[in-house]
């Protein structure tokens, strides 16, 4: 299915800005016509993706992080991306994860969302890939 | 959304009884954090989370509730959650942690 | 005063998405501590500026258009921007506007923000930047 | 947040009442303007405009109104503007529209 439209954010890696991420994605997952339950999955699981990404990062690199909201008809894909560093092995197995709290985010955002990628990519950073379909297709309140 | 506490000592049921109101999040859990341990250091009970009025609680909310239950294990006393929500009872299930404390919805 | 953080949204150039630069403009102004009244005018003044950038966006310049938040301790700039285009005379000034709607929003902002400009930069588009500063330091729920 | 619209003709102040639910916006506004064009259109009777549940409106939706005036003065009638709340009014202020429509607050 083509993609329809794009939306980026781009924040600050601060525990304060998490819920601007979790409030845009509540208001496009409500535009595409999510239910109450799947618009709530979605936040949680964007939510995890920041943690984890803002957790892993080294302290050097305090430049913005970014999300993408890719709009189709029948699903949403959320990327969530630094431009600088890579996920190491230890980071994204939730079995061998020693820290308690980092696993527990993984378990969530793997529950709640279709589909999920950890990548790095060569010299130009890393990104969590999520995806949510929309199993009925509705009518949005916009969009 | 920020994060209330509130905290109280019930004598019949000899517990606190701490309500966070509002969100337990990355930007506030490092203050529940230190409530809950403050009140466990401190005393010999039960610690009830009154959930009533919690909307939300990520990750690093439910490390903190982890840490607590670890540290007031070690003084043969229990945390209680009680009257979650749907949203946040689907996450205590999605952990496993449904088993780890005991949750009166 | 030094800029502590800075924002970014990029969003299609459609009515429908404009309600998400208004909940934006609206998380970050309460975050710095804006009060009720206030962050009702950075609302309207932001939407303002999304309305008056699509409007005179040529039908052809479908590309997103940015809206960066700088956030100074005393103040909030609003740049909404698009990288193509350039602002006539006839669509800034409000005593020769043609379009009625237009001249209302542009009276709006004018009211609402402390300081209003309009950007053409030769080759790399233009921008509407808006500055509202806050009277009272105040703490807010975040930042 | 989308928009309703309920409209009802009024007997006592002959009058038909449009009712906006929500926000009147850049996205709202073609559909506002279809219905009030469409009611001035099929009557000879005032126009109220019932902003009790009006939470939001810009300048599209200011267009709107606007030229719904122009067309009803045609017929020797009018807009009337009614429990608007404190941020709307300050729009109507600031744009020197609360001179050219009979609001009511
Ligand atoms: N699915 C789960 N995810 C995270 N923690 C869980 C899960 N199920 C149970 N727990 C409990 O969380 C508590 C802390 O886990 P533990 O691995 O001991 O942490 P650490 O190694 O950091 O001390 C333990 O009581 C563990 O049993
Ligand atoms: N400050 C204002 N901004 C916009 N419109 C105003 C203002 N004050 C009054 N109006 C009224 O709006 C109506 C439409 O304006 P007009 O200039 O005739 O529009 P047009 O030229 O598009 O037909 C007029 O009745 C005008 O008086």
């Amino acid at each position: 299915m083509d993609k329809k439209d794009s939306l980026k954010i781009s924040i600050p890696k601060k525990a304060e800005y998490v819920s601007i991420a979790r409030l845009t994605a509540s208001s496009v997952g409500s535009k595409m016509g999510f239910n109450i339950e799947e618009i709530d999955d979605i936040k949680v699981a964007i939510a995890e993706a920041c943690i984890n990404l803002i957790q892993t990062s080294p302290k050097e690199n305090n430049d913005n992080y970014e999300i993408e909201f890719n709009i189709y008809k029948d699903k949403l894909i959320i990327i969530v991306k630094d431009k600088k560093g890579t996920f190491t092995n230890e980071e994204i197995q939730k079995d061998d994860l020693k820290n308690q709290e980092s696993k527990l985010g993984l378990f969530i955002i793997d529950a709640l969302m279709d589909d999920v990628e950890f990548i790095n990519y060569k010299d130009i950073g890393r990104e969590i890939r999520m995806t949510k379909r929309i199993e009925v297709v509705r009518d949005g309140d916009a969009v | 959304m920020a994060l209330k506490l509130e905290k109280k000592y019930n004598k019949d049921k000899n517990a606190w009884i701490i309500k966070p109101i509002g969100e337990v999040d990355i930007y506030t859990s490092p203050n529940f954090k230190k409530e809950l341990t403050d009140i466990i250091k401190e005393n010999e009970t039960d610690v009830i989370i009154d959930c009533s009025q919690l909307e939300y609680i990520d990750s690093t909310g439910l490390g903190v509730l982890i840490s607590g239950l670890k540290k007031i294990k070690e003084k043969d006393k229990n945390i209680i959650i009680e009257h979650i929500k749907p949203n946040i009872k689907k996450l205590l299930d999605i952990t496993g942690l449904n088993k780890v404390f005991i949750v009166k919805e």
